[in-house]
């Protein structure tokens, strides 16, 4: 599990150089500029230039002291106490400290709708003017993690007094960190630009370099238009672009630019299975649909390789290192006669007109609900077709349905739907278990992630262990024990490994990824000549 | 999407007294009669599957096997192509028709009914025209979930104020027409005098009005496709085609400019053929 | 306006003796028709002279006044063996060289006064336009618009100036046409039917001040039908036919001995001239099968109105169309209503139909309520009147052929399905039209044929009364005459009473045994026709009849005076 | 019949009043009237839609326990029955407030006044050079040479046949990409305005040059033109001074109608050119069921549609002051 950027050759032959500005086209605009509002992976890419966390994580999966120079855990996981850095001052001036770090971790007791909210902390208490103690109401192990993202951005105390939450959301002038860089300028709805904090000199030991940042200022444009970026790219328009769609990396590559590509932590692009209703709730015609599904041929055309299969429902990056199941590779895949024979076992050994597997005078039919706009990324709108067109060979008919995002999770929760696809990135091992377990299943309110509305006990009382247990190792084991299950069962079929394809002009240099493997600060960015 | 939304309205210049159609009308028509025959049985004209993806041979450029070359999935675009003109073309129909139909409806009643329910039959059409059409057509998808049948009744519907604004004011010209007192003066009654004489009166340039709408109902339909609200994929409807298509447009030029030549060729057929309909309608009514 | 008159003397002194504008073999051909609008024509026209155009609509009297200017129309192509004007060869100008022969040298008050002005624009930018490229101040524009606008008799010229088009009244509206084709101060005037659609008061007004045109030095061209209207000014009057020059002369002996029997039959149609009984047109007559309703007349009178007031809203307040108007019709009589344009002669027919309601006053249709009923009561006895309007065309559905026009109307009387196309042919037979037309739309009908096809439609329900509101005014007068007798013909031989609206007192007193003379919504002297029109009581009245133009009574035969008496 | 087609919009009421002060009463009632319809027909819209406001509410929040979602219905009142919600948010209309967004978390005024600049400037500028355009064409080619004029109409009709968002992409790549005379994207100056306004005004430039040559076409062969020119006018002139005015009456009715569609066209636009602006938020709003931000933008473009079209109506007769009587 590297994270380094796999196709670019480290640039440290050369020296940095000081001074320039970087255009960098994104993909989308944050709808809310405060990362505790929406937990967007996009968002973080910027706010992780502006704002410094309480910790920071480093490519390993371990974390590092930040904002703090160290903290402890007591030993039943619920009393957190942080020793906090002295020296830090925010962009508006005022100092950073403990009673400043308790504005912000309180925030989630406060705020209503707070993607913080379910980190369970109890109470906040300033024990010193750099210590802070934080109550926990139950074990998260999760905890440290959710510290070192900017999903909990440490704001000015300042700010947080006299600016409503809503104001915070709209308004990026108003994300005034500790960070790297700060806020410029903000045209909503085109661009924001970053200019480098002089004053920056409280780098973590997880950056390249220490003192400030090397550019002057850094533009970010927002552009939907795929074509646009590349276009822009290609022409010298822009320095950097996100999202380069696979198909299109030669394009980019042979206009000279250079491709980055970086992996995803988390879960893979996968395909969960409904079992609770006709015809998955059979485990065979379970196994047969993965099976009939040449997975590899299949990301070789969408993807023209690019994307590499993944094997289980835990991405080989996810921390804690160890948590993806190795052994599991290769333990399943393609094999068109084992789905026929399992597919006359189960029952459904007619084949119709059409050329659809008949049982009992019905169609082995297959309902796929997707989400109209995730569809978009990656072009898993094209795999997804051509999986649907791919399975009638072994008799499946798959019917592809549309939801946009607001409905999608209440439709799941009918419960009619034979298949839903999803992915989940997140730098901890958690998010790559809680989309199968009860208390993600849709009916059950909540975040309702769990597609395939699982109730499995097996991977239930796994989920406890890998949520409390502060001991990496049994977090690792439950992992394992889930991932397995989860393959044994036919619950639900990886499919690839996402990844983070960015553009860049050769003149480019540093560019970095964080833990999630998206964009992370610009911070070690610089431009050449 | 946007201008041509709203059919032009267009006068006729007297000099042009529309007879026979000229070589361009007949050359319109010829492609809508082919596009016609086309939509109904795509079949005939290819072998291939449009849904069924072939990832290997994806991204080809036209050849004598894939006459416009394939897309990303490896379809075969000339077949798409031609299973598209269905879609698209029952798109412009249908939602044509439906804007007629209820534009028809509101437009007599209000245009003759006086008073009261003319004033709240006009206002609901303001209303409707004051609602902009996009977000109608979105909120009206979304209600009615995706898939074709969702965006003919949204685009439909889009269209009835239009048209019922024309009709009401026809049927406020019509009845207040020497003809139509000469048919009361003959001691008809009302309901004989307006299925007689109003109605058929004043249906004459909304009809025509209607065949330059099926163009744009297109266009607008493939808008929709652009915001992720039309057609479902794999449909091989042009609009989502094209839509699908931009992002290798530089890769695969042809996978776009088929379904957008199509798009434009048939919109340019539908309004030449209805623009020489309306101008024959005007001058047959008023030459001399 | 002083200006005006000094260069027009001057110009008068040196151009008296040449012709201004010298026209030979001129011919105009439009493609697509197989014959020439224009052929052979030729005339020439000197300074202080007038030469009149005179002929039926479409004989080509437009066109060849119009081709002096380049405007002959879209495609035209116009040849002639000389085509001059003062020294200029006009078949050789192209393009931009009209711009100095128009508005400067040869000015043109074009046909259809009332839509001849830019409806968007203010009268006095108009006149302006026509002073082109005028030396001078605004101010000094302005001046001059109003001396022109006063000069052609236009009162309180300041404010028109500031007023569009259709604030003015036609005779106002002909007036600043006519100061606008002056503005350039042309040697020649084109004046295209200038009073057709003016009151007979108004047209004698520009009558008089095209003479003084004519009188201080321009030469002027007079395009009308109307042979009486020419004859006063006309030095020389050309009969056109189907686009030749049938007859010219001077108006003392053509219009006295006419030569050529067109010209004869244009003089003969003229109805001012024939009392009533006599026949205009050489047609001859028409018999009608006398189809009368079971039971007799149960009144007198046909038709009886009562104190009827009408009044529309208006901007400020309302506008009193009939205030106190009473009339009878009695039976088997036409009863004229003459008045000038806004008098309220058609309002009076609304309400007589059934049209409108009338705000005060009654109506009587056979002696029984007519007026203030409830529609459904009123349908049933709908068919007794009809109606003929001015504008045939508009009455009938544009999408029924003559048969599905006769063929409703037939059926409103009961008759079975299998009776009605023998009817629709008798019907068509009796206003001189062949069964033929029933396969045509009345856009495929010429005007006189389609005026017939309304009579026949009026027909049909054998009413006992004809609304007529000036059925003959949009028609040719050799057209004009064959209606006329048709209706003679139809009340003699039916019995059928006719309310006749028209403003040409001639027509009324051709056929009215009673008028009724209106004035500003109220009647202001009514009678039978012989005492009203020949000695009138009211002013108002006279000034009517002494604004009517009439051929010059050289001729004992044709001076009304000295026709014998007849009785109706 | 054309007339009919083009003639300003017939308005019921307030025609029939004379006086200024009764038909600005009547206007403004008209305008509360259709506000008030507006927002009720997309509030039931609205609330038929498929999906929980909630969902997108917690989007992403991991784990979120049932009391959270009944604190977050509370907070927006959700919780409410429909018709209260529906009463409140008519008395929030009435005070002017249109509500807060749920995903941006700030007052919907707010949301669409900022954005409101960047549609403005770029419909404005559209409907700019479409006039200028559209009135140079018709200008050049009505009633003349044949070679123009089926030329502008071939113009014409690709205009209006090519899918705005398909030409944005090939102008972008022509103008952008292959030679960069334009920015591609972004709101940065006029140089980032000239390629979505060109390719919005595209259509609309179809649309009313045809409007504009058939009816000048019409007015050429009304009679006051052949006075016109027996003045010695030039032809130039007769169309600039004359007849263009004549057709300006359709042309400003249809660019009433095209109101509707211009926020149609700039929701495309404005994605693809990534430029800010309300049709992307509006058409964003929708999916992600973010009901007060929908809600507002009906609202307010149907206050947009009733300004507009009061100000045309008080337009009109300035153009045609044969309507001033027409109105009383
Ligand atoms: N622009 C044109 N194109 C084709 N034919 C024309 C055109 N203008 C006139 N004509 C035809 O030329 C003939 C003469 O028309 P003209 O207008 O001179 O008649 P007119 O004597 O003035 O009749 P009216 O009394 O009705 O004005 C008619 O048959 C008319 O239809
Ligand atoms: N519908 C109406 N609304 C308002 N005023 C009207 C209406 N109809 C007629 N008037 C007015 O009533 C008066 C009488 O009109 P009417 O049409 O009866 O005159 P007329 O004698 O028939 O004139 P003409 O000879 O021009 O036909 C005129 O001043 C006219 O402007
Ligand atoms: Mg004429
Ligand atoms: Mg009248």
């Amino acid at each position: 599990a590297s994270a380094a950027p796999s196709s670019k050759p480290a640039s440290s032959a050369e020296e940095p150089v000081e001074g320039g500005t970087l255009t960098y086209l994104a993909n989308t605009e944050p709808g809310t500029w405060d990362g505790q509002k929406v937990p967007s992976l996009n968002l973080n890419s910027l706010n992780s230039s502006i704002f410094d966390t309480v910790v920071a994580q480093a490519s390993d999966g371990t974390y590092k002291p930040d904002l703090a120079k160290s903290w402890k855990v007591s030993d039943d996981g619920l009393v957190y106490t942080f020793e906090l850095r002295d020296d830090v001052t925010f962009h508006d001036g005022t100092p950073f400290d403990a009673a400043v770090l308790k504005q912000n971790l309180d925030r989630p007791l406060n705020e209503v709708g707070l993607a913080t909210a379910g980190n369970a902390i109890a109470s906040t208490e300033v024990t010193g003017e750099y210590e802070l103690t934080v109550t926990l109401s139950r074990p998260n192990a999760a905890f440290i993690h959710a510290l070192s993202t900017p999903h909990w951005p440490i704001y000015s105390g300042k700010v947080l007094s006299e600016h409503t939450p809503a104001e915070l959301g709209a308004d990026p002038t108003l994300s005034i960190g500790t960070g790297p860089f700060r806020v410029k300028e903000y045209v909503k709805g085109s661009k924001l630009v970053l200019e480098r904090n002089p004053d920056y000199a409280w780098a973590p030991e997880t950056a390249a370099h220490q003192g400030p940042a090397y550019l002057d200022e850094v533009v970010v444009q927002f552009v939907p238009e795929t074509q646009a970026r590349i276009g822009a790219l290609n022409s010298k328009q822009a320095d950097a672009i996100d999202q380069v769609p696979p198909l299109n990396i030669p394009e980019v590559e042979g206009a000279g630019n250079v491709v980055l590509q970086k992996d995803n932590t988390g879960t893979p692009y996968y395909l969960a299975l409904n079992a609770n209703i006709a015809p998955f709730d059979d485990r065979n015609v379970r196994l047969a649909f993965r099976d009939a599904i040449d997975i590899d041929s299949l990301l070789k055309s969408v993807y023209g390789g690019v994307y590499s299969r993944a094997w289980t429902t835990t991405l080989p990056d996810t921390p804690p290192v160890g948590a993806y199941d190795e052994s599991l590779e290769k333990s399943w895949g393609y094999d068109l006669d084992k789905a026929q024979k399992l597919l006359d076992e189960a029952g459904w050994d007619e084949v119709d007109a059409d050329g659809y597997r008949v049982k009992d005078g019905k169609r082995l039919h297959i309902d796929w609900y997707y989400d109209s706009l995730y569809v978009q990324t990656d072009q898993r709108q094209q795999l997804g077709e051509a999986i649907a067109s791919s399975l009638k060979e072994a008799g499946f008919e798959v019917e592809r349905i549309p939801f946009d995002t607001a409905s999608f999770t209440a439709a799941i929760a009918k419960n009619e739907h034979n298949l839903a696809d999803a992915s989940r990135g997140y730098a901890d091992v958690g998010t790559s278990v809680s989309p199968f377990t009860s208390s993600a299943d849709p009916r059950k309110g909540g975040n309702g992630i769990n597609y395939g509305l699982l109730n499995d006990d097996v991977i239930d009382a796994q989920y406890v262990t890998v949520q409390t247990d502060s001991d990496p190792d049994a977090r690792i084991e439950a992992a394992k024990v889930v991932q397995a299950r989860i393959l044994d069962e036919g619950y639900a079929i990886p499919l690839y490994i996402p990844q983070k394809i960015v553009g860049t002009s050769p003149s480019v240099h540093g560019w970095t990824f964080d833990a999630v493997g998206y964009t992370d600060s610009f911070y070690d960015a610089w431009l050449s000549e | 999407m946007t201008a041509s939304a709203i059919a032009a309205p267009v006068g006729t210049s007297a000099s042009r007294r529309a007879g026979l159609p000229g070589p361009g009308v007949l050359l319109a028509m010829a492609v809508l009669a082919a596009l016609l025959v086309v939509g109904i049985a795509p079949g005939l004209f290819t072998g291939y599957d449009p849904l069924q993806a072939s990832p290997a041979s994806a991204l080809q450029a036209p050849s004598a096997v894939h006459l416009f070359g394939t897309d990303q999935l490896g379809r075969d675009v000339f077949s798409r192509v031609l299973h598209g003109a269905g879609y698209s073309l029952s798109l412009g129909l249908f939602a044509t028709a439906i804007g007629l139909l209820g534009g028809i409806l509101l437009g007599v009643a209000a245009g003759y009914s006086r008073g009261i329910a003319d004033r709240v039959i006009s206002r609901l059409l303001d209303i409707l025209l004051a609602f902009p059409e996009v977000l109608l057509a979105l909120i009206l998808i979304t209600v009615l979930g995706p898939g074709m049948s969702s965006v003919i009744w949204a685009v439909g519907i889009g269209r009835i104020p239009g048209a019922a604004r024309l009709v009401r004011s026809q049927v406020l010209q019509v009845r207040r027409s020497s003809y139509v007192s000469s048919a009361t003066g003959l001691g008809l009654p009302p309901l004989t005098v307006i299925a007689r004489h109003v109605v058929p009166n004043s249906l004459g340039p909304v009809l025509v009005n209607s065949v330059l709408g099926v163009g744009v109902c297109i266009i607008f339909g493939a808008s929709l496709s652009f915001l992720g609200l039309g057609a479902v994929p794999p449909t091989p409807e042009w609009g989502l085609m094209l839509s699908e298509a931009r992002q290798y447009l530089s890769l695969a030029p042809w996978i776009s400019i088929w379904p957008g030549l199509f798009i434009t060729l048939t919109v340019v057929s539908v309004t030449v053929t209805g623009r020489w309909w309306q101008q024959r309608a005007i001058s047959r009514r008023s030459s001399l | 306006m002083s200006t005006i008159q000094v260069q027009e003397i001057a110009r008068d002194t040196d151009a008296a003796a040449a012709p201004i504008v010298s026209v030979r073999g001129l011919s105009v051909a439009f493609p697509g028709r197989e014959r020439d609008a224009v052929r052979d024509v030729s005339f020439e026209l000197a300074a202080g002279r007038c030469v009149a155009l005179v002929g039926e609509s479409g004989s080509g009297k437009s066109v060849t006044a119009r081709s002096l200017l380049g405007l002959a129309g879209r495609g035209a192509q116009v040849t002639a063996d000389e085509l001059r004007f003062g020294s200029t060869d006009l078949t050789r100008v192209r393009g931009r060289g009209w711009a100095r022969i128009r508005g400067a040298g040869i000015g043109l008050v074009h046909q259809d006064a009332l839509v001849s002005l830019d409806p968007l624009r203010r009268v006095g930018a108009e006149v302006a336009e026509g002073l082109g490229r005028f030396p001078g101040s605004r101010d000094d524009r302005a001046a001059q618009v109003e001396a022109l606008l006063r000069r052609v008799g236009v009162p309180e010229p300041r404010v028109r100036a500031r007023q569009r088009p259709h604030e003015l009244s036609g005779g106002l509206r002909q007036r600043a046409l006519i100061a606008s084709a002056i503005a350039g101060t042309p040697r020649i005037l084109i004046a295209d039917e200038p009073t057709t659609a003016l009151d007979v008061t108004v047209q004698a007004q520009i009558l008089d001040l095209l003479d003084a045109l004519k009188r201080t030095g321009t030469g002027i061209l007079l395009v009308s039908h109307d042979l009486a209207v020419v004859s006063s000014i006309a030095d020389e009057i050309l009969v056109m036919n189907a686009g030749e020059v049938v007859e010219r002369g001077a108006p003392s002996t053509l219009l006295h001995a006419p030569r050529h029997p067109y010209t004869r039959r244009l003089l003969d149609a003229i109805p001012a001239e024939h009392r009533r009984g006599t026949r205009l047109s050489d047609a001859p007559p028409t018999t009608f099968d006398a189809r009368r309703r079971a039971g007799g007349p149960s009144s007198e009178n046909a038709l009886e109105a009562r104190g009827l007031h009408k009044s529309y809203r208006a901007p400020g307040g309302a506008i009193t169309a009939l205030d106190d108007v009473s009339f009878t019709l009695r039976r088997g009589t036409t009863l004229g209503i003459v008045g000038e344009s806004g008098s309220g002669k058609s309002t009076a027919a609304q309400i007589v139909l059934g049209a409108l309601e009338p705000d005060g006053g009654t109506v009587e249709l056979d002696g029984a309520r007519w007026s203030g009923l409830r529609e459904r009561d009123r349908r049933a006895r709908r068919p007794l009147i009809q109606s003929i309007s001015q504008d045939p065309l508009s009455s009938f559905d544009p999408r029924y052929d003559v048969s599905a026009i006769l063929g409703e109307a037939i059926a409103t009387t009961g008759t079975p399905r299998s009776a009605r196309r023998a009817r629709a042919e008798e019907l068509l037979r009796q206003v001189g039209l062949d069964a033929d037309v029933l396969a045509r739309r009345p856009l495929e009908l010429s005007g006189g044929q389609r005026q017939r096809v309304a009579i026949a439609k009026a027909l049909a329900t054998d009413p006992e009364i004809l609304v007529c509101d000036e059925p003959v005014s949009a028609l040719d007068v050799s057209v004009q005459a064959q209606v006329l007798d048709l209706l003679q013909d139809l009340q003699a031989q039916l019995g059928v009473s006719l309310l006749f609206i028209s403003h040409d007192l001639g027509v009324v007193r051709h056929l009215a045994h009673d008028v009724v003379v209106m004035k500003d919504g109220r009647v202001v002297e009514a009678g039978p026709a012989d005492i009203v029109l020949a000695d009138p009581a009211q002013t108002y009245t006279r000034e009517l009849l002494a604004a009517v133009p009439r051929i010059a009574p050289t001729d004992p035969l044709h001076d009304p005076q000295h026709t014998p008496e007849e009785t109706p | 019949m054309t007339a009919a087609i083009v003639a300003p919009a017939g308005r019921v009421g307030p025609l029939r009043f004379a006086g200024w002060l009764p038909f600005a009463l009547h206007r403004v009632l008209d305008a509360v009237l259709v506000l008030w319809a507006a927002a009720t027909i997309a509030f039931i819209a609205l609330k038929l839609i498929p999906g929980d406001p909630l969902d997108s509410l917690l989007a992403g929040v991991l784990d979120a326990p049932p009391e959270l979602r009944a604190q977050v219905a509370a907070h927006y009142g959700l919780d409410q029955p429909v018709f209260v919600q529906y009463l409140n948010y008519l008395a929030q209309l009435a005070r002017g407030d249109l509500g807060t967004s749920y995903q941006r978390a700030a007052p919907v005024s707010e949301i669409i006044f900022s954005e409101l600049g960047g549609t403005v400037e770029l419909t404005v500028t559209a409907l700019a050079i479409a006039g200028a355009v559209a009135i140079g064409l018709a200008l050049l080619t009505s009633g003349r040479n044949r070679a123009a004029r089926w030329a502008a109409q071939a113009i014409e009709l690709v205009a209006i046949s090519v899918p705005s968002f398909w030409l944005g992409i090939l102008l972008m790549n022509l103008l952008s990409f292959t030679f960069p005379v334009f920015p591609a994207f972004g709101a940065n100056g006029p140089a980032s305005l000239v390629l979505p306004a060109v390719t919005l005004a595209f259509p609309l430039i179809g649309v009313l040059s045809q409007v504009l040559r058939e009816r000048m076409e019409y007015t050429l062969h009304e009679p006051f033109v052949t006075t016109v020119l027996a003045r010695g006018v030039s032809e130039g002139t007769l169309r600039s001074r004359h007849v263009l005015r004549h057709a300006a009456i359709p042309a400003l009715t249809l660019s009433t109608l095209i109101l509707g569609s211009l926020l149609s066209g700039a929701a495309v636009l404005e994605t693809l050119f990534a430029r800010p602006g309300l049709g992307r938020i509006a058409v964003a709003a929708v999916a992600d069921r973010d009901i007060p931000v929908v809600l507002g933008t009906v609202v307010f473009a149907a206050l947009v549609f009733v300004v507009v079209n009061t100000l045309v109506d008080l337009v009109y007769p300035l153009l045609d002051p044969r309507l001033r009587e027409a109105r009383r």
